[in-house]
């Protein structure tokens, strides 16, 4: 048991941070606080794939003469997509803020539906 | 080994400039505290590429460095201004 | 142990001391004007402390040449983040604390 | 003018970085240096004369070993205050105008005083004049000044 | 029996498929879109006549159209059967054909060309209900029947029209998707085909619940017979114009409802299987139940076309009632009374209309003394009438007395009393009307006020024809022959020969 | 900033050091760590930094937002056309090795530098426009 | 290699370069966009058909990208599941795009019109990447390459709403694109491959470990949501009734159908039916899901006055058929699920493009807009009628076709109970259509003559009468309408082609 | 010594990211979110994820802060804190929200924590995903493709298509934000 916690330390972390991200995604009204919930949510996967990747005595997987044992490539490839796709996301949300901003005067969720039912702008 | 203490002495620092940049209780306080954080970010990955024998990662201290720096920049300006363009 | 890696783990000491004496000053100074002291040039001095050292462990070749990129970079931009940190601060009206006023 | 030198200073710089001289990486130096230097050789240079950059390079360099002195007093002062269980502190803000003409004078004036003793800049420009945190009361910065404006010179 | 492959049959439906197209390009021209429907009417009799022969000589004219995907197939089959409904359905739309033209063009109704194109659509349906080889075809035209007569009843785009057109859609559509749709899928679990085919297919395939479920489901499917409680559409579906009420209540949409429930007893179930299962009986139960019931609401209506749309409900109900005997009498009185039921109530429709064109008059109260000024269309009426009680001479009589022999057959001696107590109560309902047209002292005035003198009958098209269908009424008793045949190859067929 | 004096002074010097140095990771992708999204985005930062420092109305005539649109453009192209000619030179899609040169190492390495070049140009002129369009405040 | 053997790949990068040159072009001339997207997406829709012919022929088709051999490169797999959906994809794509011109002048900026039709483009690419490729992380990048340009879109549309609608979809969406991506990582950390016919290869092994259960979960869940089935369908009715109208329809067609797909590769060649059915009962809940999803969307939909909105609440029904037949997990009803893939492509597109007509014509999205419209509009109108009645799943229509394979595919799984379902759905959906319908022919319009007057810009003085939409809007409505009894009459080619592609899931091939 | 400092800069992300989500205002929070992508960055060199760590070094960590600070500049900074009144009125509404919210949150959380049990242990050297694909790369690549960096031999090579996908997201978040924010000239 103690082994099964010890030895995964890295993805309880990982299971954590993703809750948070997760929540603050699902749960608050502000929209940029769901973006940074979005941001914390990604990287908490990404730091699950990289530690799938990792092999304990390994090293980088560039090629280096001292050493035969590398950690996995492939997993650190996926996530450079992971990271461009995150940003990419992140880049178009925050535009959609903006233009949420400038449509209705908030970017509180539930502010934005009340004034939406209202017909107003706010502030 | 005396990469690592010194890299666990600088995690130490950063432990404590990080809680500045928790606490504030401005935005400046905390704005120096991660800029005081990114440089030693900086540090810190070229300790570790020491530690594992394989110094000649530095680039990516560069590049934290540099990002660092721009993010700082940004900030500022926009504390100044209230708009970045 | 030859005589870079001796002068590497005492710049190294120097270094992380100047570091550890810094970020103790962010936390004890009253306001932000008097923080911005140790987080601004023992920090940088720290860290220039540190890459020389590595430095002196390398020995000359490219890897040291792009510490050495490191260290002037750090000389360079640490400075001008501080200032642009103090000047922002004063500009929007935050007021240098005094002897005799509260922490902050 | 500036192209060349740019262009110079980053196929040195290229050197610098790489450490590698295969065919593609040689070709991509020149071809990339060159790039930025058609891109920010104005930036860099720009409307500088050689002379004048060669005096001001050396001024500078000879500045800095009494800068980095400097800079190892100010930090024993800064360890000192901080370590000092009373903290020792009485700080003001002082205002000069040092007169310099150029914006890299002011630079590097702002940022040598940050480095050193007790002070750092919180305002500097050519209207403005300057305007510098010190921790204690009292800080002197006339010889600072008196050396960056050497490095300007005279004209 | 042989089996004749042709594309006559599905030449019948598409003949006034054809004219609907055409009826709507000549929208602009009144005269050259009625010269469609009564030529495709023609075309379509002439079309159905030509394969009486061959069906009369025992034979089966069979055309598979196209297989939509395997074990859907939309093939048709003109049998004895469906000769029967297809001969009464395309020669009563030349009847009605006329009828309503004259009747639209003297009410000045809006939206003719629609109207029209409905009605022809309805017809093709009609036809293709009668000739379909398998449930899946005969689904797909029981609902086309509901799409094309919905335009029919919301015609006058009425608020009234339009919430009885929503009832009538939705209680056809609803229970035809929910309960037929349903019955069909698990037949075509079962069985793994859906032909009709005499004797049934289901007999041996499933649990008896499984097949009681799948009758339930079948006769709580098929809404257009009437059957209560889900007959409330027909009287919500009055409010259509009179030829277009006519269309729904003699020819197109109530006779397809029986029509399907006959096809489902005979072809689906078979004979046989429904005896094992006991669900004839309850089936006849059933109708019985509504005999009695609509004739009794019946008899309390004012209005005159919710009167005879009671009686509908009253008279499908026999249809059923005698197939569900399963005694090859009763299933001889079904067939007839599909085809005389139809003739006679036309006959009624068409005479409320004329009253209603001429006269404006929509209740029974109203009726007094009108057989003096409409004598030909009263007389039609009274005709049809007598018909559907079943005197003789006249049609009804007919039908009736298969019905009895077939419930002796069957030995259901109770329901004989049913039967009479019926017979008592069609006549309670509408010999009342007749009386009071011809006994009672006109009361009613025109539009001056004045007492009405002298015969005021409707337009020539519109009366030629219910007299004609009251003839037909009076013929089908004196020669019954070719119908009695057609019935006698039906139950040979489904009784495997006996 | 009020006074961008000394910020001004130090991107200036900075920025065509950090273009080389995006290039250099550029070029570098296939040895060490970094490539064409990391170059694309370090060259996209020095673009970003001389906003900051100078403002968006001298960046704009500077970096003109027609020359990124069509750089965005032409990333990906540049991408999809190495993949397309090694189709016609008879290989798979971005099979280098079927790309007509003398040996399939250089073969390899045109054809990785040729995508590394794709990757490059579009994050850089993405990264700058999508800066440009969000930073860039309505004044009217 | 030759021309043939490259096409999977061409299918692809065909549209890609489009997408790519759009913005260009639209520099040089922007009238020459429309004419662009419509030719690239022709071709495409023609690589799609002869890609159908060849795999009918020659059966499974793997691509190499790169060269490598899968499981170490990416493989592109058309199969007959993939070749029909693509052909979907393309077909509803090319329709569309044809429809585009009008009403994309009328609803988006001039400025922006070569780049909608670029972002319209890359969701063509990621849709039908999506759909041909083999590998799991290759579906995660152009998953996302989908999800992008379709919160682009949706945002374009007229109305500030469509701002909070993309955005919660934008929220929603990057979560189940993140599950997805968990569930690939974990797939990977327990196998090492990421190739999908490898995956199936080494899994049953490990269908013990909890870990394998987990990415299934995940799987599952992000898929569902990105598919809108029931309980996670929140985004889309607000997503599809504030979008563009030429989004709300390539949308409705397509979109959830390819992420409808993704599920069924998941369930049925990632996985294998033993394992859906017996390691872990999934298909029972997603039988029970899709039953609700099917009643529930009809009975919101019931209470709609906004025509998007409504047609929105429809789809969430009659996403529920199609995962409902993958659930029941037999050839019958897989059949049904796929074919229905297809049909209500057909339908949902016929009928959104009706409404785009509409809107453009009168600017009136509500269904109190469709008054009297049967005269003003009859080819139209009779579009849309011809839509809803295959929605009802009258017979001889493409409904009636899907439903009688899910309804005989319930019963032969013992499942007849869920037969009222389908048909209790079905008549809700004949009472919500219905409502529409009678307004179309059976009610006078009101006040729907002075909006067109204003609208109206080619008509001008004949507003009361006729005002049928520009040929390019008309043709691919009718078309699409038209194809709806088409193949609800020659049922036979879909239904021949979604019957082997069942049996070829089922049996575990592709 | 590596895990050591991997450990603490775990727990600090932990802390980082709470705060950066329960900060009031905005620009804190961003501030926040900044040292938690610094931290990041630590791990990944700690797991040697060197490509990793440059690429959120570069594209990932200071261009989404930049642009958040770029968003809030162009919408506001504080986090909207509602009245007290306006809290009571909606306090029903908002705790079956949150409360649903934390199930389903606790929920996914349950699935996770059950699926790690029968993972390989962080670091093991015989995990699958250490072998089968990832032997070829590793030892092929120089000789296949050419290349030191074998990430970079997946990213171009093996996987280049990936890539390739990669950049049209990219592309495609640069139209977006084209058509989203553009102001369209004339
Ligand atoms: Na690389
Ligand atoms: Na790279």
């Amino acid at each position: 048991m103690i082994e099964t916690i010890l030895g995964k330390y890295n993805y309880w972390i990982y299971i954590a941070l993703m809750m948070i991200g997760f929540y603050a995604m699902v749960a608050k009204e502000n929209l940029i606080k769901k973006v940074i919930g979005m941001s914390i949510f990604q990287t908490a996967v990404f730091l699950f794939y990289v530690s799938i990747a990792k092999v304990k005595g390994g090293t980088a997987p560039i090629e280096w003469h001292h050493s035969h044992l590398y950690d996995n490539p492939l997993p650190h490839t996926l996530m450079l997509t992971g990271i461009v796709v995150s940003v990419s996301t992140t880049a178009v949300a925050l535009a959609l803020i903006i233009r949420i901003y400038k449509a209705y005067g908030s970017i509180e969720e539930d502010r934005v539906l009340v004034l939406e039912k209202e017909g107003g702008k706010g502030e | 080994m005396m990469f690592g203490l010194a890299a666990l002495a600088i995690v130490v620092a950063a432990i404590m400039v990080l809680y500045r940049g928790i606490k504030g209780p401005r935005v400046y306080d905390r704005l120096l505290a991660i800029n005081s954080m990114g440089t030693k970010t900086v540090i810190l990955i070229a300790l570790i590429g020491y530690m594992y024998e394989r110094p000649h990662f530095l680039d990516i201290a560069l590049v934290y460095a540099l990002i660092n720096f721009i993010g700082t920049i940004a900030f500022l300006k926009y504390r100044e201004t209230g708009r970045l363009d | 142990m030859d005589i870079g890696t001796i002068i590497c783990g005492v710049l190294l000491f120097i270094g992380c001391f100047f570091i550890l004496v810094a970020s103790v000053g962010v936390l004890r100074f009253p306001d932000f004007f008097t923080r911005i002291h140790p987080a601004g040039k023992t920090d940088t001095l720290g860290q220039a402390c540190v890459l020389i050292g590595l430095i002196f462990y390398e020995g000359f070749d490219f890897i040291s040449l792009k510490l050495l990129i490191i260290v002037v970079f750090l000389l360079v931009v640490n400075p001008t983040a501080t200032y642009a940190l103090a000047n922002a601060a004063f500009i929007s009206g935050v007021k240098p604390w005094k002897k005799g006023d509260k922490r902050q | 003018m500036s192209f060349i030198l740019t262009f110079i200073l980053m196929l040195i710089f290229w050197v610098l970085l790489s450490g590698h001289f295969g065919l593609i990486l040689v070709v991509s130096a020149v071809i990339f240096s060159l790039l930025v230097a058609y891109l920010s050789h104005d930036l860099l240079l720009g409307g500088v004369g050689l002379s004048s950059l060669i005096i001001k390079s050396v001024r500078f360099i000879a500045y800095l070993p009494w800068l980095f002195w400097e800079i190892l007093l100010a930090n024993f002062e800064v360890i000192y205050i901080t370590l000092h269980p009373g903290m020792k502190i009485d700080p003001e803000v002082i205002e000069f105008d040092p007169a310099l003409k150029t914006d890299v004078g002011i630079t590097i004036l702002a940022n040598s005083i940050t480095l050193t003793p007790g002070t750092v800049t919180i305002e500097a420009g050519k209207k403005s004049g300057f305007k510098v945190h010190s921790l204690t009361k009292g800080a002197d910065l006339t010889e600072m000044v008196t050396k960056v404006k050497w490095i300007e010179g005279e004209e | 029996m042989n089996i004749i492959y042709s594309p006559l049959p599905f030449m019948a439906i598409l003949s006034s498929a054809v004219a609907v197209v055409l009826i709507a390009l000549s929208y602009k021209r009144p005269n050259l879109r009625e010269f469609w429907t009564i030529a495709a009417g023609v075309a379509k009799f002439c079309i159905v006549l030509s394969m009486l022969p061959e069906v009369l000589a025992g034979h089966v004219i069979e055309f598979s159209l196209l297989e939509v995907a395997p074990g859907l197939e939309i093939a048709f089959r003109a049998d004895a059967m469906g000769m029967l409904f297809a001969l009464t359905a395309s020669f009563l739309w030349i009847v009605t054909s006329f009828y309503s033209i004259g009747y639209v063009r003297s009410t000045h109704e809006k939206k003719q060309t629609r109207y029209f194109m409905a009605f022809a659509g309805a017809l093709s349906a009609a036809i293709g209900v009668a000739f379909a080889a398998n449930m899946f075809t005969l689904f797909i035209f029981y609902e086309v029947i509901t799409f094309c007569t919905f335009p029919l009843v919301a015609h006058k785009e009425t608020k009234e029209a339009i919430s009885g057109a929503r009832r009538y859609i939705i209680y056809l559509l609803g229970t035809s998707l929910a309960f037929q749709l349903f019955a069909i899928f698990l037949t075509y679990s079962l069985a793994g085909t859906l032909d009709f085919v005499p004797g049934g297919i289901l007999a041996g395939t499933g649990s008896k619940a499984m097949l009681t479920i799948i009758f339930i489901l079948f006769m709580a499917g098929i809404t257009k017979a009437a059957m209560m409680p889900f007959h409330s559409w027909l009287p919500a579906a009055m409010v259509a114009p009179t030829p277009a009420s006519a269309l729904l209540h003699a020819v197109a949409v109530v006779k397809a409802g029986v029509f399907t429930v006959v096809k489902v007893v005979l072809f689906i179930f078979g004979v046989d299987l429904l005896k094992e299962l006991g669900l004839g009986t309850v089936l006849m139960y059933f109708a019985s139940f509504t005999i009695i019931t609509a004739s009794i609401v019946a008899v309390k209506q004012d209005n005159l076309k919710r009167r005879l749309a009671y009686s509908t409900i009253s008279q499908l109900s026999y249809i059923v009632f005698a197939v569900a005997l399963l005694s090859p009498s009763g299933i001889t009185g079904s067939a007839l009374h599909i085809v005389i039921h139809a003739f006679g109530k036309i006959t009624l429709f068409f005479a409320a209309g004329a009253i209603y064109v001429r006269h404006h008059k929509t209740k029974v109260s109203e009726l007094d003394g009108i057989g003096y000024a409409m004598p030909f269309t009263m007389i039609a009426f009274t005709l049809g009438a007598l018909s559907m009680i079943g005197v003789p001479p006249l049609g009804g009589f007919i039908s009736k007395w298969y019905m009895f022999l077939g419930a002796i057959e069957a030995k259901h001696i109770p329901i004989i009393i049913m039967l009479a107590a019926s017979t008592v109560l069609n006549a309670a309902y509408f010999l009342p009307i007749v009386y009071a047209a011809f006994f009672k002292k006109a009361k009613y005035g025109d539009a001056s006020g004045g007492i009405v003198t002298g015969v005021q009958e409707a337009p020539g098209m519109m009366v030629v024809p219910l007299v004609l269908t009251s003839i037909g009424a009076l013929a089908l008793f004196f020669a019954p022959t070719i119908f009695l045949d057609l019935a006698r190859i039906v139950v040979a067929s489904v009784t495997g020969g006996g | 900033m009020n006074e961008h004096v000394i910020v001004q002074t130090i991107s200036k010097i900075l920025i065509p050091f950090i273009q080389l140095y995006a290039l250099y990771v550029l070029a570098h992708g296939e040895l060490g760590p970094g490539g064409g999204f990391q170059a694309g985005a370090i060259f996209g930062a020095s673009i970003v930094l001389y906003v900051l420092a100078f403002g968006m109305k001298s960046a704009k005539l500077r970096f003109k937002s027609k020359v990124f649109d069509f750089l965005t453009s032409a990333g990906v192209f540049i991408f999809a056309t190495v993949g397309v000619l090694c189709m016609i030179a008879g290989g798979a899609f971005l099979q280098y090795s079927s790309l007509p040169l003398p040996t399939k190492k250089l073969a390899s390495g045109i054809g990785i530098y040729g995508i590394e070049i794709g990757v490059f140009i579009t994050v850089t002129a993405v990264l700058v426009t999508i800066f440009f369009e969000t930073a860039e405040q309505d004044d009217d | 290699m030759t021309l043939t053997e490259h096409l999977p790949i061409l299918i692809i990068i065909l549209p890609l370069f489009a997408a790519v040159i759009m913005p260009l072009t639209g520099v040089v001339n922007r009238s020459l966009c429309w004419y662009f997207t419509v030719v690239v997406t022709f071709l495409v829709f023609l690589i799609a058909l002869s890609l159908v012919c060849n795999v009918m022929e020659a059966g499974r088709i793997s691509y190499w990208l790169g060269g490598w051999k899968p499981p170490w490169g990416i493989e592109y797999v058309v199969d007959k599941v993939s070749a029909l959906v693509l052909l979907v994809v393309s077909f509803i794509a090319f329709a569309v795009a044809i429809y585009a011109r009008r009403s994309v002048e009328k609803e988006i900026a001039k400025s922006k019109v070569p780049l909608f039709y670029s972002v319209y483009l890359l969701f063509i690419t990621g849709s039908m990447g999506v759909t041909i490729t083999g590998d799991i992380f290759n579906l995660y990048v152009f998953l996302e390459i989908t999800s992008l340009s379709l919160y682009t879109l949706i945002a374009m549309g007229p109305k500030r709403r469509a701002l909070i609608a993309s955005f919660n979809y934008l929220i929603l969406g990057t979560i189940a694109g993140t599950f997805v991506l968990i569930g690939v990582g974990y797939l990977y950390m327990v196998t090492g491959t990421l190739n999908m016919a490898d995956l199936r290869v080494l899994l049953p092994e490990l269908y013990g470990s909890s870990a394998v259960l987990t990415a299934f979960a995940f799987f599952t869940v992000g898929l569902s949501l990105k598919l809108a089935l029931f309980p996670l369908h929140i985004w889309l009715p607000n997503a599809y009734s504030y979008a563009p109208s030429v989004v709300s329809a390539v949308v409705a067609a397509t979109a959830t159908k390819v992420s409808a797909y993704v599920l069924f590769r998941i369930l049925f060649t990632v996985f294998t039916v033993e394992f859906d059915t017996s390691v872990v009962p999934v298909t029972y809940l997603l039988i029970f899901f899709s039953s609700v999803a099917i009643i529930m969307g009809s009975v919101i939909a019931l209470s709609q006055t906004n025509i998007k909105r409504m047609l929105a609440y429809s789809s969430i029904g009659q996403i529920g058929y199609i995962v409902l037949g993958a659930a029941l997990t037999n050839e019958l009803a897989l059949t049904g699920s796929i074919i229905h893939i297809f049909n209500h492509a057909l339908m949902k597109g016929s009928l959104f493009l009706v409404v785009g007509i509409v809107v453009y014509k009168t600017g009136i999205d509500d269904i109190s807009g469709f008054k009297g419209l049967g005269r003003k509009m009859p080819i139209s109108m009779a579009a849309f009628t011809l839509g809803a009645l295959s929605m009802i799943g009258a017979p001889l229509t493409v409904g009636f076709v899907s439903k009688w394979y899910l309804a005989i595919g319930a019963i032969n799984a013992g499942m007849w109970f869920l037969v009222p379902v389908i048909l209790v759905s079905s008549i809700l959906t004949a009472v919500y259509f219905w409502r529409v319908v009678e307004k179309i022919y059976f009610h006078k319009a009101d006040e729907v003559e002075e909006i067109v007057t204003e609208y109206e810009v080619d008509g001008a003085g004949c507003a009361c009468k006729r005002f049928e939409a520009p040929l390019t809007m008309l043709i691919p409505t009718f078309v699409l309408s038209v194809l709806c009894i088409l193949f609800g009459i020659a049922a036979n080619i879909p239904a021949g082609i979604a019957s082997s592609a069942a049996k070829m899931l089922l049996g575990g091939g592709g | 010594m590596v895990d050591i400092i991997e450990i603490i800069y775990l727990f600090i992300l932990i802390v980082c990211s709470v705060a950066a989500v329960r900060m009031k205002d905005l620009l804190s929070s961003t501030v926040v979110l900044g040292a938690y992508s610094l931290v990041m960055a630590i791990i990944w060199m700690d797991l040697n994820a060197v490509d990793v760590a440059f690429t959120e070094a570069s594209v990932g960590a200071g261009i989404t802060t930049v642009l958040i600070i770029a968003a809030l500049s162009r919408t506001t900074r504080g986090e909207y804190v509602p009245g007290i009144e306006e809290r009571y009125k909606t306090r029903k509404a908002r705790r079956l929200k949150n409360g649903a919210l934390f199930i389903v949150t606790l929920c996914t959380f349950g699935v996770l924590v059950y699926g790690t049990m029968d993972m390989p242990n962080f670091g093991d050297p015989d995990a699958p995903a250490r072998h089968h694909v990832a032997d070829r790369y590793i030892e092929k690549s120089h000789e296949e493709v050419y290349v030191e960096n074998f990430v970079t031999a997946i990213l171009a090579s093996y996987r280049g298509y990936d890539t390739l996908g990669e950049t049209s997201v990219i592309f495609t978040a640069g139209v977006a934000l084209m058509m989203l924010l553009r102001r369209s000239k004339s």
